[in-house]
């Protein structure tokens, strides 16, 4: 278990940084490609097989596939060059190192962790034997139905104007800027 | 398994650094985005973390909400940027800033 | 005295101007000439009549009950009764009160009644002025505020009267504004006027807030009546400013005479008037001759518990008046302009009385003032008939040769002259006797005021003639000159009236004892002003009686022996002395000193404020300021490159600083 | 009075800018009968609160609207009497944000006790001898300046939404008395303002009205922090949380703060500033700004010189008697002891306005900055007066703001008159118009006059007790003051000579018909018209009034003056020798 979130870390961290660093679009949309499937498998190590797999069909399928149409369909190319030693890129580096630094050094000593595996403090009902039992999805189901049901709807609204959004904006009226 | 749990939020930190970085150095609009997916996607990792080890649901949710917004937002930016390059300009954000002098 | 009619009796008095001045300012010139020519005048004698009746009522009550006081309205209560969580507070209570008693009778009668004659010739003299409205107008504000000052029972509407006195005066002053030389004289004697009133204001004060009564309370009041009650030497009184020639009562007395010698013109506040002959002749004889100018005589007369507490302030008081006596009779020997050397004897003559009520003769002092109310008043107008004669020319060297031409106004006017000089049974004999032997008996320490006061006569007797000889004998010495013509009645008439009262006037003073309405001037003015504490021996009087009347007639004769016969040359003194010939011309340079000392620095550093002190410190501060936020501000703007990832930049730099902190404490 | 008079006092000219914010522009006939309506009624309404106030509220007349909201206001025994008084809470929280987080109990030991203080504040009105009369003198002027306001005038509808506007804010700060609604108004009335002295006026006012308002929100600014620390400091010493002015001031908790400590600079020992102090001043600085007093006074004459005339009439006569209301109403009662600490600063200050504004006025010849000179001189004296922090001085000070307004109204209506008629305000350029304008020159007199304090009219009133006041602080300065005076005398009738008297020198002169035929041709008429006379006769007629009987004026502030001159005395009270008060001259008080 240890070896495959190893391996899947390492895959994610290594498509981010493929992200960051290519000089080619389509490069880098591949990296996220990389990424996404990465994190897929480290949801399936944190017992959410469902958002797993909504993380395959979502982002690796329909919006990474979005990604490459337009890359294909602009071609922008090798616009830009992103020199390893540029300053702001350094900068960005070394926060980036300090910020995982003071996280790590907060998970590691800050917060402890009880014998049982869990964090400190209330422990919820849905412990994973508990939901594996009643059944991912419909544990899942159930909650976004009854308890989360107006932020379900308001973000159903707000797919539904990104939609329209979409439309609107890529409608050939005016030149937009 | 217990032993893991840093190690989850940790990559989780260090991927939304990344993004981070992504986000600031590059000037492309296109993999700006595709950094803020990543930082978004970091987030969820560490969303699912605590879920799992607080015997909650709430993460898992919160992160399908963040994969929804995560999508609609990809499809407006998406449509901003072929909007800027059908107006004929570069798809460079320092040269489309309108801030700057 | 019923009070109820001695209140209408007051009312009307003061009622009638006021009316008249309203009824006229409130029309704005629309009021049809020959009404105010009877409206004018008609109230201030209306006025006067009603003056009279209040001293024949007055005249029938026994001397100890002559006074009353009259409340009109209560103007201003400042004090607070207990309530509402406050404890009660006596403050500042000043009623518009009146009193009537012998020396406001007698100032009523001045008022009203010379300035009822005067108010008749300015018919005449006004005749062709186009803002002949707008004269009556002030003329009846002035008897109005005059009547105020004088009858006024509290502090606080005395100085009421007393200032407004002064606007009166500026508007007369400056009354032909087209004039430069006039509104910039009336503005000078405004600003004078003020800054004695500053005096009068802080002495109030300081009564106000020191008078003590018999318990040892302070009072608090006004009041004037329970003021005099209660300082003094007598038994009677509280010792309420402290002991006798204590810091209080001087600093009261000198802030007193600061605003007399304003009103008055005493040194060092006597500058304004001559300026003041700026105004019309009939403003010259009403303001600066015959009331506002003795006004400070008034004052101390009326303060005189005050005085006679303050030994050292009195003084002060009696040295001013006889320096300014002197100097203002010097100045005027050289003087060509007609109406300033009467100006310069006005403030000669009023140093005189100043002088005596300064050493304690305040009868003596206010008989002066009656004397003199009627003899200047007479000059002056008479004056006023030669310069309306001959085309407004006041320089004495373009007349001569009047005395033929006008014989009714030059007759006059050497009564006046006569009485001026006290020559034996004229006004001023009688006036200048009672002064100087009461100043000789009262000032055993000063013997050498009284020395120069009898020296005055010389000057007085010599600068008068000098008038009347260059004037009115001799040739003409100008066109107009040699075609004057007499006045017309209603100019003529009130001349007549006055020469007739300044003859007679004096004998107001010999006491026809067991006749009781007629008494004596000093016994009618007994109940206010007390007896002199030294009544001059037979000896002394007659001395002074003596001293007085030879130099006056020496004075005189060097007149004769100068222009009448000339025996001395003319250019003697011009050539012999010409300092002090200068000296005496150029006005002993009071106002080039003052002119160097005071106006030109508050002007230049007025200037400075404006020129300098505004722009150069103050808005350059403030520019300074700006300036500073403004290069702060660009050198923070280079932060604000407009690139968005910069901005993220700082973002993510301070989120990060953030969560360090965060994650420190936390741990 | 079961009625909340001092909200429908506020409500009105705010229904009415709505009213005429709803008028066609192109009515301005109707606008501006409308504008003149809406003050006239506001006007009305003050008059009606005068009627019913109270010189001397007892036990008796606590005239509580039935609106009080559940609680009883009379539990709160404040030495300034308020009447009228409504009061709606508004906001009041008592939430702890302890329970987040433990870390937010650590640290800060305010927030230990009972978690952080509640937010507290509440809509309280009410007016005491000193704000009644404010408030009636504002309504006054306010409808002057709506008669002034001539039908002509670009943008006549934005003019007077705005300035009614103004006039909301202005007596809401009048009538508050609660801290964050006296802030709240404070600043509100700014915007109307910034807004008129933006858009109307000469060419220079934009830069007057940046000047300005920079310097006024400077001032405000330390207003608000100080007016946060009352809040923070009156908490914790008498754990009662409130912004609410009888309460505060009631409170007893800044006479206890005494100068424990000293600290010595150039061999002089010193008091050490203790909080109250500090608060004093920042409150002083924002209400000294508003005055002005003479280091920060540099925004008046720019104001002052490119308003427009019925601005003028309200800005100049109401909006700077603010600032001397706001340091007799918070400063003398909140700071009682820094008061006394303070107060020779602040007399000096006072005594270097009136002389600094006279000099300065002495030398200008433009007319518009001599009079905005002679307001800040004439503004001196009303400081001078509340820092006598006796009964006299205070009482003087209220009249004479109330003086003060009308005279500066007439004064800036006279100017704007000779403006309109010859378009210059030069005195260079003008002189001799008595022969041409007898009654305007005969309005200008009176008006001159009460500006320099001419007995029977009314500055003199204010003026005497002032200086009374001041007299019985130190007669120094007292004397010192009253060179003001003459200086006075001097700047007004260089004025009123240089424009009235003299030859006759106008544009078209010096010939006479062709200088009535310029300003007849430019204005249509030489002399006052109906509008100008309707303007100035009430406020002339006022002048006289209050100069013969000043009666019932005194009658209402004397009482307030009392207690505002005990609510300061209290900072006398076991106070170390170092804050005696200067004693008189006499070296006796005053043996009341």
């Amino acid at each position: 278990m240890t070896v495959i979130f190893g391996i899947a870390a390492g895959l994610a961290l290594v498509g981010a940084l493929g992200v960051v660093l290519s000089q080619r679009t389509l490069y880098s949309a591949l990296s996220l490609v990389v990424n996404m499937v990465s994190l897929a498998v480290l949801f399936l190590l944190l017992d959410a097989q469902f958002l797993a797999a909504v993380q395959i069909i979502v982002y690796a399928g329909a919006v990474m596939v979005l990604f490459v149409f337009i890359i294909a369909l602009l071609s922008p190319g090798a616009e830009e060059r992103v020199h390893p030693l540029e300053v702001r890129l350094l900068l960005g580096g070394l926060a980036a190192v300090v910020f995982t630094l003071v996280i790590g050094r907060l998970t590691l000593n800050g917060i402890t962790v009880a014998g049982n595996g869990r964090l400190h403090g209330g422990l919820g009902p849905f412990a994973p034997t508990v939901v594996n039992a009643h059944g991912q999805v419909q544990t899942l189901g159930e909650q976004l139905f009854t308890t989360y049901l107006l932020p379900f709807e308001v973000t159903s609204l707000l797919l539904l104007v990104a939609a329209v959004g979409a439309v609107y904006l890529s409608k050939r009226r005016r030149p937009l800027l | 398994m217990s032993g893991m749990f840093p190690g989850f939020l940790i990559l989780s930190a260090a991927l939304f650094a990344i993004g981070a970085v992504g986000v600031l150095v590059r000037r492309n609009p296109l993999v700006v985005f595709m950094s803020i997916e990543l930082m978004l996607n970091a987030a969820n990792l560490a969303l699912i973390t605590y879920a799992r080890y607080t015997d909650t649901m709430a993460g898992q949710i919160f992160a399908l909400f963040v994969i929804a917004v995560a999508a609609s937002e990809v499809v407006v930016g998406l449509a901003l940027i072929t909007g800027v390059y059908r107006s004929g300009r570069r798809l460079d954000l320092d040269e489309l800033s309108e801030m700057s002098e | 005295m019923n009070p109820t009619f001695t209140l209408v009796l007051a009312a009307i008095v003061l009622g009638l101007p006021t009316a008249g001045f309203l009824v006229n300012a409130l029309t704005f010139g629309k009021l049809p000439k020959a009404v105010v020519a009877w409206m004018g005048p008609g109230v201030v004698l209306g006025s006067f009549v009603a003056a009279v009746v209040a001293l024949v009522a007055m005249m029938s009550r026994p001397p100890s009950d002559r006074g009353i006081t009259i409340v009109f309205w209560h103007w201003l209560n400042a004090s607070v009764g207990s309530g509402g969580g406050v404890a009660a507070q006596a403050g500042l209570n000043a009623n518009f009160s009146v009193r009537i008693d012998p020396l406001s009778v007698l100032m009523m009668l001045v008022i009203t009644g010379i300035g009822g004659l005067i108010h008749v010739y300015s018919v005449g003299y006004m005749d062709h002025d186009r803002s002949f409205n707008r004269f009556f107008a002030y003329m009846n504000l002035f008897v109005t505020s005059m009547l105020v000052l004088v009858m006024s029972n509290t502090l606080v509407f005395l100085i009421i009267g007393w200032a407004m006195v002064a606007f009166a005066s500026y508007a007369l002053i400056a009354f032909w504004y087209e004039r430069k030389s006039a509104v910039v004289a009336g503005r000078k004697a405004f600003v004078t006027q003020v800054i004695g009133d500053v005096g009068l204001v802080l002495a109030a004060f300081l009564i106000f807030l020191n008078l003590r009564g018999p318990s040892g309370r302070l009072l608090h009041t006004v009041n004037m009546q329970t003021i005099f009650d209660n300082v003094g030497p007598g038994a009677h009184f509280h010792q309420g400013l402290g002991p006798v020639g204590g810091g209080m009562v001087t600093a009261i007395g000198i802030l007193l005479f600061l605003g007399a010698a304003a009103k008055s013109a005493q040194w060092p506040l006597h500058t304004w008037l001559p300026d003041a002959m700026e105004g019309p002749t009939p403003v010259s004889a009403l303001i600066h001759a015959a009331t506002m100018v003795t006004a400070g005589v008034y004052l101390v007369a009326r303060f005189h518990p005050i005085y006679q507490q303050a030994p050292i302030a009195a003084s002060l008081v009696a040295a001013i008046g006889i320096g300014t006596a002197l100097m203002a009779g010097f100045i005027g020997c050289t003087q060509y302009d007609i109406k300033r050397v009467i100006a310069y004897s006005t403030m000669s003559q009023i140093g005189l009385m100043i002088f005596a009520v300064g050493v304690g003769a305040y009868s003596a002092g206010m008989f002066q003032l009656v004397a003199h109310a009627c003899f200047k008043a007479l000059l002056f107008l008479a004056a006023g008939n030669v310069i309306h004669a001959i085309n407004d020319e006041q320089d004495i060297r373009a007349m001569g040769g009047l005395s033929q031409r006008m014989k009714w106004t030059f007759a006059c006017f050497t009564v006046g002259a006569l009485a001026l000089s006290g020559i034996p049974f004229f006004a001023g004999f009688f006036s200048k006797e009672e002064l100087l032997s009461n100043g000789l008996a009262l000032g055993p320490a000063v013997p050498w005021l009284w020395l120069v006061g009898v020296t005055v006569n010389v000057l007085t007797s010599f600068y008068i003639f000098r008038v009347v000889w260059v004037a009115f004998k001799g040739e003409p010495r100008s066109e107009a000159a040699a075609h004057a013509h007499e006045a017309p009645p209603v100019m003529l008439i009130p001349v007549v009236v006055l020469a007739g009262l300044a003859a007679v006037v004096g004998f107001l003073n010999i006491d026809f004892a067991g006749f009781a309405p007629v008494t004596g001037f000093t016994s009618f003015l007994r109940p206010v002003l007390g007896v002199p504490s030294h009544q001059p021996s037979d000896l002394v009087g007659g001395l002074a009686l003596l001293a007085g009347v030879v130099l006056s007639l020496g004075g005189v004769g060097i007149v004769w022996a100068v222009y009448g016969k000339a025996v001395i040359s003319r250019e003697l003194v011009p050539r012999r002395l010409p300092w002090l010939y200068q000296l005496s011309y150029n006005r002993c340079y009071w106002d080039e000193l003052y002119d160097y000392t005071l106006v030109r620095p508050v002007a230049a550093l007025a200037r400075g404020v404006r020129t300098i002190l505004e722009p150069d410190v103050v808005d350059a501060a403030v520019a300074g300021v700006r300036d500073a936020i403004a290069t702060l501000a660009d050198d923070f703007r280079t932060f604000q490159t407009g690139f968005l990832k910069d901005y993220a930049l700082v973002f993510f730099f301070f989120a990060l600083v953030g969560l360090v902190v965060l994650g420190l404490r936390l741990t | 009075m079961t009625w909340p008079i001092l909200a429908v006092l506020l409500l009105v000219p705010l229904g009415g800018a709505l009213l005429i914010l709803g008028l066609p522009g192109s009515r301005p006939r109707l606008i501006r009968i409308c504008l003149i309506a809406v003050t006239a009624a506001t006007l009305g309404l003050s008059v009606v609160m005068l009627v019913y106030f109270l010189a001397v509220p007892g036990s008796a007349a606590s005239r509580l609207s039935g609106r009080a909201n559940g609680q009883s206001l009379s539990q709160v025994h404040s030495p300034v009497t308020f009447q009228f008084q409504e009061q709606l809470s508004w906001l009041h929280t008592s939430s702890s944000l302890s329970q987040f987080h433990p870390a937010f109990n650590e640290g800060n030991n305010a927030f230990n006790q009972a978690g952080p203080p509640p937010i507290n504040f509440s809509f309280h009105l009410g007016v005491d001898g000193l704000a009644v009369w404010l408030i009636t003198l504002a309504a006054l002027l306010f409808l002057v300046a709506a008669v002034v306001l001539s039908r002509k005038e670009e943008r006549l509808k934005a003019f007077a939404v705005l300035m009614l506007l103004s006039e909301v804010g202005v007596i809401g700060v009048l009538t508050s008395l609660d801290l964050v609604l006296f802030y709240f108004f404070w600043e509100a009335a700014l915007i109307p303002l910034y807004f008129i002295m933006i858009g109307w006026g000469d060419e220079r006012r934009g830069r007057s009205a940046l000047k300005f308002i920079i310097y006024t929100v400077a001032g405000s600014l330390f207003m608000l922090l100080a007016i946060l620390g009352v809040y923070f400091i009156t908490g914790a010493q008498t754990s009662v949380y409130t912004f609410d002015v009888p309460t505060l001031i009631a409170a007893q908790s800044f006479v206890s703060t005494t100068h424990a400590t000293t600290f010595s600079l150039f061999g002089h020992s010193f008091p050490a500033m203790n909080p109250q102090d500090w608060l004093f001043l920042a409150f002083a600085l924002a209400f000294a700004i508003k005055v002005p007093l003479v280091p920060f006074h540099s925004w008046l004459p720019d104001a002052y010189t490119s308003g427009k005339t019925p601005f003028l009439v309200f800005f100049a006569g109401i909006v700077s008697k603010l600032g001397a209301f706001g340091f007799i109403r918070y400063n003398l009662t909140l700071f009682p002891q820094a008061s006394h600490l303070f107060q020779p600063l602040m007399m000096g200050l006072a005594v270097a306005s009136i002389l600094y504004g006279a000099l300065a006025a002495l030398a200008q010849s433009d007319v518009k900055r001599t009079v905005a000179y002679a307001s800040i001189s004439h503004l001196g004296f009303v400081v001078l007066g509340i820092f006598t922090l006796n009964i006299d001085g205070i009482d003087g000070s209220i009249i004479q703001m109330v003086n003060h307004g009308i005279v500066i109204a007439a004064l800036f209506i006279c100017v704007g008159i000779f403006e309109a008629r010859f378009a210059t305000r030069s005195l260079r350029d003008l002189g001799g118009l008595a022969k041409t304008m007898p009654v305007m020159a005969g309005m200008f007199l009176v008006v001159a006059l009460a500006g320099l304090g001419m007995p029977l009219l009314n500055s003199f009133v204010g003026e005497f007790l002032i200086l009374l006041g001041a007299f019985q602080v130190s007669p120094v300065w007292a004397v010192v003051a009253s060179l003001g005076v003459i200086l006075a005398c001097w700047y007004m009738l260089r004025m009123y000579q240089g424009l009235t008297q003299g030859p006759l020198r106008a544009p078209g002169g010096p010939d006479e018909s062709s200088v009535i035929a310029q300003a007849v041709g430019r204005f249509g008429r030489i002399d006052l018209g109906p509008v100008e006379l309707v303007a100035l006769v009430p406020l002339v007629a006022l002048m006289v009034l209050i100069g013969v009987y000043p009666g019932p004026i005194i009658r209402y502030s004397r009482f307030s003056a009392a207690q505002y001159s005990q609510a300061v005395a209290r900072g006398t009270v076991a106070s170390p020798a170092a804050r005696q008060v200067t004693t008189p001259a006499d070296g006796q008080g005053r043996g009341r």
